[in-house]
């Protein structure tokens, strides 16, 4: 009985991140729209657009192989199981324990490799482009954001996102440096990871300068759509496990008591509102900057990762 | 009966010297060149059947049945290469036929005096031997008499007969060493008495006698600086003696050495001779070496090589210990049958191509696969890469000394390494590549080079008992 | 007696060595051809003398040889060889004759110090005999690298087998395998110098080293 | 134990002997390569039971060969039975691979009695229990191996390749000869056991350690003694570059556990930092090479440089634990570092494997020539996919799960009590992130350039797929990585006897934990379910396109790709390797490789083309193999003069010879 509870709060999870994740960057749209006294597009526009591009017929260039075809079932099939394993409302949920945050991490990494490979597949200048920039950036984006992991685990002692979560709601967790610097890191791999600016531009489709754009620029109809999804699922992941790590009040254990959901769910809506606004207002804030000053942005948060880890073994032995 | 196998292995070859002298003819000189040297051989076999009595004069123990044996093979195995290779040298006029018979009465003189220094019980009369050795070699190398040839014999004449003085010198203080102790006369030079009595021999006069017995002998074996004939003794002269002289006469030079490194080590007082031919061996391998490098004569470069070995060999005995003697008497056997199928593979490939520059030698395997490969096996081995006999010796040179000597292991190994690097920095465009150049019709005789080659690999896995056993004796003996 | 056996022997090898040095300074190659068969011939004495000390008659066949042959036969035949085949008469040196002379100098030195530091049980009469000797052979060898004509290489050659034969008559009872493989080894030696020199003559015109030198292997 | 496994590498030999006079007939192919996959086969059968049975008790056999009075001896332990069965399923693999790809061998006379021979050389290097059968075997299997990557001699790279790859072999072969030589001391006690039984002193450790990591280092490709390795490895024919790469990198890797784990005795707190140093060095670097390469085969032969790095981390992760005497965490690491070593000889040989079918359809190596090959070469393509993505480490496939395991050992770091190993430990950490992504996108660009977009060169759009006997070892290949991948459990177990052995603990038992998840400590630390991972991709996946296609739309229109609005359609307007590289090579260029990129422009109006030329310096060759080189050549020069000089100065080298020693004589005493 109980595992059949534990299967449903985990379905639930998936239909949630699943549904929340256009309106999240609808949202951030909105935001944004509004900071720049603009009316901005409906907070729901993104679904529309989604279930429109999913109507439309699919447009696939000659030299398209199959690999072309398969990358956005597969991006998305894996930035979902990506999503639905970071906590939200309620952490320990039944597979919880299949990934920890390194896989975590590795599996946003397999759908990057796929989604870089079908920006060569039909053999475009601007595929090309964005795939090398694209795997460039996270090049460095990866071995930050394992440094932050490094920091989490080594005062957490796990990689476990629901014992992170549990373990940072405790008072055991104190006040350190090393989170601080590991928050930051966090902060600048994720806004790399979603191609936000200062790093790539979300909203233009035909700038030089853009990476994730143009990687994914020959995809029209469904594919087009499955990857516009996993975006948004990306970017609500990243949300949530900043959420979850540095702002875990709110998340429940596992127990199937409707009044913990209420009060998860309640929480996770609030730290989502607070985070894409401030999202918003840091893009709106921030310009662009060229494509070879981000190593410089990225090895910056490498190395306050770096920094953190080191600093956790001067601080932790107090 | 005993004395029948000792005195046979010096005679047959006087013997046939004296016939071959006297005959015309070269396919029947060179049949029974062949024929008196393999008779030499089971002559020589015979000694390990039954081991005759030592006299004052002749001598047969573990050392030299090793020797005695190794060099009538070597003997044999390069008669029958010599036949066909000769053969052809007077097929395209390089020899004349008078020549040849000269050639082959000198091959007669050159094993007896061979033999004869390695069973003489009388440091004079092997003195003797290995001059007659010297002075046949060196008309035999002359026997082309083209510039380069003369000119190679005189220079090894000139300094040979410089390290005949040097080495008779040596002889005489070892007399006078012995003279108090054992009393004058010819008990003062019989090696079996000298032995006995070593340790109460003046220590002083030993010193300076093995410094000049370390740079006559060493000449013959062709330590670096003393090296200089080698190389162009080896190049200018016919393959065949260029193989006698790197796989045996360096070895007899080496083991006349070897005898007077045991009388030093037997007297206390005495300088140890190890640090010494420690020197020349580290010094001779590291230069042969570097030598390698820029050679453009394919038998030249094989002759550095055998200098660089020479050198690892001194270094074993100059180390001392049974490893490392029992090493160095491994690597001299190994070095002696892979160093004289190489120049029999050479002396062919010399042939077929009609030059010996190495620049024109290219891609043998392709457009002489047995010869190619013949060769290429043998650089194998020279170099001391496994399954062959080479590394095994290499192995315990080097593993043994450097547990004592560090420093020096590290130096010797580099050298093997710098040597390596050498032979087949050379070897790649000799024997691989795109061949260029046109290539001779080959009647090569292939059964010297491969049964060489052969022996040498089976060496290098599994050494049969009995060696080991009359190598260990032979090693303790060394000190 | 045994003073003057000593005296006697030391003089004799003493003015070998004395000998050796007036080849060292010798800048001319017929009065080194000359001074060598006075080298031979002080030789020939010392060997006698040894005989007669040693009652070893065969000791006075040595002699001979070094008489006759040294002293005699081969100055003759250089002197032909350099008129027939027309060579310089100046001898080219490597070194000035007065730092060849310290060489020397330092030389005989050090086979005193080698020689005379460490026999001190054995006999004297060997002992004074073959500091010098040794003396001698360095001194030839000195001879024949700082010399580059080949004629006067050759006398190089041969004085450092003289000092070999002094060595080899000094000590006492050695068998007479020695004595006999000297003279054939010396025998031998100009056999072949002879044969070598022949051929060469037929090539090169000349029998200065040099000029072998020319066709050195691998400088083509 | 031992016999049998010895009469199957006779049999190998054997082979290798009826090779040379049969290898210009045609049965000769099938034949050899038939025997060694047979023998490899049972080999690995052998290695299997030796590894699942009796784990405790190690069987060994000596023979009257070898050094004399001490015979030639062999043993099979937890430890060579682990790395027994690695090499022969690599083995078997090429020989199956090769039986198809063997028909384009031109000289087969020149591959076909080596095979064998190389193959059983690395039986016997893990096999043999005494330092001269070791390091016979050793050497043998590097001369083999030379031959072959001299086979096709007519190209003077090929050469130039074998002799640097001789001379480092010879290198490394000298170093571990001095390493056994202070191991088995003056007394020349050679034989394992015996070593075994009285550990050096640490002093002596100390060097045997040095020496271990070059010898071992120079075969396996440590940076910076890997210079020949990417020479080499591509040089050979592929299947024979796959059994480099894939297989013989892992003998010298044997060979430093060996003698590090095993003989040294406890080890020192410092080693590991040696160790995770040369690692993590390693493992970046040789993934900053290998991005730069176009050379296709050159690439994976620089990714194996970068796996070596992660190997040997792995291994000075294990050391740090085990010198601190926590067993279970050294356990955890070595697991990690032999599991890689299992994995990457899967992947290493599956993309060889793809990359000898590319070079046998194609003619190519070079990427720039290449493109397309997806549509021509469909299986080939999936395969090599497969082996790109597990070598990226990306789950769910096998190559992540070794990583993920490392990464649990280095989170544990803070165990130990030293500082020094507590502050480097994360810095590996950050190499290894960094190498990870860093070969990711270093396969993106090798898959995506030579299988994707178009075609560069006609030699490209005429490729065909390749043979039955290729794919089917490619397939195999491919299948055991996604096994590994999603059943890791099975495996770690599997490793257990040979982590005992060498560590003296063990990784809990895995294969029992429910949905057969793994958990390296707790399951409140972390775990990975690779297969609940799998299944939720393809279910999710599936489920969305089902969706999609049943609710929303189905329909396909193939047009000219858009690429911002139609431009020119020539295969030469796409991403080459090079321009793909670019952005990495502006981040680490100019460090690593000093770049210089000069760009020359015509004058306005002219319509010559605009040039952009990238000059990249081996950083590690010009500090140290420039020198030595230039120095051998310095001083052969100088030597060399002496070859000149005339019979005077010989003499008077005699001379001065003697005066020195009568000198030495004289101030003696």
């Amino acid at each position: 009985m109980a595992v059949i509870g534990h299967f449903a709060l985990q379905g639930v999870q998936m239909m949630l991140v699943l549904l929340l994740a256009p309106l999240l960057t609808g949202f951030v749209r909105k935001m944004k729209a509004r900071l720049l006294r603009r009316q901005g597009p409906p907070l729901f526009q993104p679904y529309r657009d989604l279930i429109r591009l999913m109507r439309k017929e699919v447009v696939l260039a000659e030299n398209a192989s199959w690999l072309f075809r398969f990358t956005p079932y597969f991006v998305f099939a894996t930035t979902w199981i990506a999503a639905s394993l970071v906590p939200t409302f309620q952490s320990g949920l039944l597979f919880s324990w299949s990934a920890d945050l390194i896989a975590l991490i590795a599996l946003l990494g397999s759908a990057r490799f796929f989604l870089a490979l079908a920006g060569l597949d039909v053999g475009t200048s601007f595929g090309g482009i964005g795939s090398s920039r694209e795997v460039m950036i996270a090049s460095l984006a990866e071995p930050a954001m394992l440094m932050i992991v490094f920091t989490l685990a080594l005062i957490v002692g796990s990689t476990q996102l629901s014992t992170m979560s549990a373990f940072m709601n405790s008072p055991a967790v104190g006040l350190r440096v090393s989170l601080g610097l590991g928050l930051i890191a966090l902060v600048i791999v994720a806004i790399a990871e979603n191609a936000r600016i200062p790093v790539d531009n979300p909203a233009t489709h035909l700038e030089l300068t853009m990476v994730h754009e143009a990687m994914v620029l020959e995809y029209s109809g469904r594919h087009l759509a499955l990857i516009e999804l996993s975006a948004y699922l990306k970017l609500l992941l990243y949300v949530s496990l900043i959420a979850c790590l540095f702002a875990p009040w709110g998340i429940s254990a596992t127990t199937v008591e409707p009044k913990t959901f209420v009060i998860g769910l309640a929480a996770y809506a609030v730290k989502l509102a607070a985070m894409s606004t401030f999202l918003a207002m840091f893009e709106t804030a921030v310009a662009k900057m060229r494509v070879f000053r981000v190593p410089e942005f990225l090895g910056a948060a490498l190395m306050m990762g770096l920094l953190a880890t080191l600093l956790r073994f001067v601080s932790g032995s107090f | 009966m005993n004395l029948n196998a000792l005195d046979a292995v010096l005679a047959i070859p006087l013997f046939a010297a004296a016939v071959l002298a006297a005959l015309p003819g070269y396919q029947l000189t060179a049949k029974l060149n062949v024929l008196a040297s393999l008779l030499t051989f089971l002559a020589a076999i015979s000694l390990f059947v039954i081991e005759p009595r030592s006299g004052d004069y002749l001598l047969v123990d573990d050392l030299n049945k090793v020797f005695i044996v190794l060099t009538t093979f070597v003997a044999f195995t390069t008669s029958v290469f010599s036949a066909s290779y000769i053969g052809h040298e007077i097929e395209i006029g390089r020899l004349k036929p008078a020549y040849v018979r000269f050639y082959h009465a000198m091959y007669q003189v050159l094993m007896f005096a061979m033999n004869l220094a390695l069973l003489a019980n009388n440091i004079g009369l092997m003195w003797v031997a290995i001059e007659i050795a010297t002075l046949t070699t060196v008309l035999m190398v002359g026997i082309y008499r083209t510039h380069e040839a003369l000119e190679a014999a005189w220079k090894y004449f000139i300094l040979g007969s410089v390290g005949i003085a040097l080495a008779l010198f040596g002889t005489i203080l070892v007399y006078m060493a012995a003279k108090p102790v054992i009393g004058e006369g010819l008990y003062a030079m019989v090696w079996t008495v000298l032995v006995v009595h070593a340790a109460k021999f003046d220590p002083a006069l030993l010193n300076v006698a093995f410094v000049f017995l370390l740079l006559g002998y060493g000449t013959k074996v062709g330590l670096a600086p003393l090296h200089a004939w080698l190389p162009d003794a080896h190049a200018e002269g016919p393959t065949p003696i260029s193989a006698v002289l790197s796989g045996l006469l360096l070895n007899v030079a080496l083991y006349a050495l070897l005898r007077f490194k045991i009388l030093l080590a037997l007297n206390p007082a005495a300088i140890a001779p190890g640090p010494l031919m420690v020197t020349m061996g580290l010094i001779s391998c590291v230069f042969a070496a570097f030598m390698l490098y820029r050679r453009r004569d394919i038998k030249r470069m094989f002759a550095y090589s055998s200098i660089e070995h020479m050198g690892i060999i001194v270094f074993a005995f100059g180390m001392g210990g049974p490893l490392a003697n029992f090493a160095g008497l491994l690597h001299m056997t190994m070095h002696s049958l892979t160093k004289s199928a190489i120049f029999f593979a050479v002396g062919h490939i010399a042939q077929v191509k009609g030059t010996q520059k190495i620049a024109d030698i290219t891609g043998l395997t392709v457009s002489t696969p047995l010869l190619g490969w013949g060769l290429v096996l043998g650089v194998v081995a020279i170099a001391g890469l496994p399954p062959l006999g080479i590394f095994m010796s290499e192995f315990l040179v080097v593993s043994s000394t450097f547990a004592r000597q560090p420093w020096l292991a590290t130096i010797l190994a580099l050298g093997i390494l710098i040597a390596l690097g050498g032979l087949f920095l050379r070897l790649n465009t000799i024997a691989f590549g795109e061949p260029r150049g046109s290539t001779a019709p080959t009647h090569a005789s292939y059964v010297p080079l491969f049964a060489h080659l052969a022996i040498v690999f089976v060496a290098g896995i599994y050494l049969p008992p009995t060696l080991v056993s009359g190598f260990q004796n032979v090693a303790r003996l060394l000190g | 007696m045994h003073g003057l056996v000593f005296d006697v022997a030391h003089l004799l090898a003493g003015s070998l060595v004395l000998i050796s040095f007036i080849e060292l300074y010798q800048d001319r190659l017929f009065a080194l051809i000359n001074i060598f068969a006075a080298h031979a011939l002080v030789l020939a004495l010392s060997v006698a003398w040894q005989a007669y000390v040693q009652e070893a008659p065969h000791l006075y066949i040595t002699a001979a040889i070094a008489l006759v042959f040294k002293a005699v036969v081969i100055p003759m035949a250089l002197h032909r060889i350099i008129v027939r085949l027309g060579i310089h008469r100046e001898i080219e040196t490597v070194v000035g004759i007065g730092p060849a002379m310290l060489l020397g100098m330092g030389l005989v030195a050090l086979s005193m110090v080698v020689m005379l530091r460490v026999t001190a049980e054995a006999d004297p009469l060997a002992r004074e005999d073959l500091a010098f000797s040794l003396s001698v052979v360095l001194l030839g060898l000195l001879l024949m690298v700082t010399r580059r004509n080949a004629v006067s290489q050759v006398i190089g050659f041969m004085s450092l087998e003289n000092g070999l034969v002094l060595a080899a008559t000094g000590a006492k009872g050695m068998p007479l395998v020695v004595e006999i493989s000297v003279a054939f080894s010396v025998l031998i030696a100009f056999i072949v110098i002879g044969i070598f020199l022949f051929r060469i003559r037929e090539r090169f015109d000349t029998v200065d080293v040099q000029a072998l030198d020319r066709f050195r292997g691998e400088r083509k | 134990m031992p016999g049998v496994a010895l009469s199957l590498v006779g049999i190998l030999l054997a082979a290798a002997a009826i090779a040379i006079p049969t290898s210009g007939t045609r049965m000769a192919r099938p034949l050899v390569y038939g025997i060694c996959l047979a023998t490899t086969l049972c080999l690995m059968t052998v290695a299997a039971t030796a590894l699942i049975g009796k784990s405790a008790t190690p069987s060994s056999l000596a023979l009257p060969a070898g050094l004399p009075q001490l015979g030639a001896h062999f043993r099979i332990d937890a430890l060579s039975a682990f790395f027994l069965f690695v090499v022969n399923l690599g083995a078997a693999a090429a020989s199956l691979f090769a039986i198809g790809y063997g028909r384009h061998e031109e000289t087969p006379e020149r591959v076909l009695p080596f095979y064998p021979a190389y193959l059983a050389g690395m039986k016997l290097v893990v096999l043999a229990d005494d330092a001269f059968v070791f390091l016979v075997a050793w050497e043998f299997m590097s001369l083999t191996s030379w031959a072959l990557v001299i086979a096709n001699h007519k190209e003077s790279d090929n050469l130039r390749a074998g002799y640097i790859y001789l001379l480092m072999a010879s290198f490394g072969t000298l170093a571990l000869l001095l390493a056994f030589g202070l191991l088995a001391g003056a007394e020349g006690n050679y034989t394992f056991a015996v070593i075994r039984s009285a550990p050096p002193s640490a002093g002596i450790a100390a060097l045997i350690l040095i020496l271990a990591i070059i010898g071992t280092g120079s075969k396996a490709g440590l940076v910076p003694l890997h210079a020949w390795l990417p020479l080499a490895h591509p040089a050979a024919p592929s299947h024979v570059s796959a059994l480099m790469s894939g297989v013989m990198t892992k003998v010298a890797v044997y060979g430093f556990i060996r003698i590090v784990f095993e003989m040294l005795g406890p080890p020192g707190w410092w080693w590991s930092v040696v160790v995770l140093v040369c690692g993590g060095a390693t493992a970046t670097m040789g993934v900053l090479y290998a991005l730069m390469q176009r050379d296709l085969k050159r690439v994976l032969a620089y990714s194996t440089i970068e796996n070596i790095g992660i190997i040997f981390s792995a291994l000075g992760l294990s050391l740090a634990f085990k010198s601190e005497g926590l067993a279970s965490i050294a356990a955890l690491a070595l697991t990690a570092g032999l599991f890689h070593i299992f994995n990457h000889s899967l992947f290493k040989s599956l993309l060889f494997f793809g990359s000898g079918a590319v070079l046998n359809a194609t003619g190519e190596r070079d990427m720039e020539k290449l493109g397309g090959l997806i549509h021509s070469m469909p299986q080939t393509a999936f395969v090599f996919l497969v082996g790109c993505m597990a070598i990226s480490a990306l789950p769910p496939l096998n190559g992540f799960v070794s990583e993920w395991l490392a990464f649990q050992a280095i989170l544990l770091s803070p165990q130990l009590p030293l500082w020094s190993l507590k502050l480097i430990i994360p810095a590996v950490g950050a190499l290894l992130a960094l190498s990870a992504a860093l070969a990711a996108a270093c396969f993106v660009r090798a898959f995506g350039i030579t299988f994707l977009g178009r075609a560069r060169t006609p030699a490209a759009s005429r490729a065909q797929e390749t043979d039955r006997f290729s794919l089917t070892a490619m397939l195999i290949l491919a299948a055991l990585c996604l096994v590994a991948g999603i059943l890791p459990g099975v495996f770690i177990d599997l490793l257990a006897a040979t982590v005992q052995f060498l560590v003296g603990g063990r990784m809990p038992p895995q294969t029992g934990i429910e949905w057969l998840s793994i958990i390296p400590i707790a399951e409140g630390r972390s775990s990975y379910n690779g297969l609940l991972v799998f299944l939720f991709m393809i279910i999710s996946g599936t489920l969305a396109a089902i969706a999609i296609h049943r609710l929303a739309s189905d329909k396909v229109r193939r047009g000219p790709a858009w690429d911002c609005g139609y431009p020119d359609p020539s295969p030469l307007t796409q991403y080459s390797a090079a321009s793909f590289g670019q952005p990495i090579r502006r981040v680490f260029g100019t460090i690593v490789f000093r770049a210089q990129e000069v760009g020359e422009m015509p004058p306005p109006a002219s319509t010559a083309p605009a040039r952009l030329t990238v000059k990249l310096s081996d950083l590690i060759w010009d500090t140290f193999y420039a020198p030595i080189s230039g120095g051998i050549t310095f001083a052969a020069e100088q030597l060399n003069r002496l070859q000149f000089l005339t019979i005077r100065r010989y003499l008077t080298l005699v001379f001065a010879a003697l005066v020195f020693l009568l000198l030495v004589l004289a101030i003696w005493q």
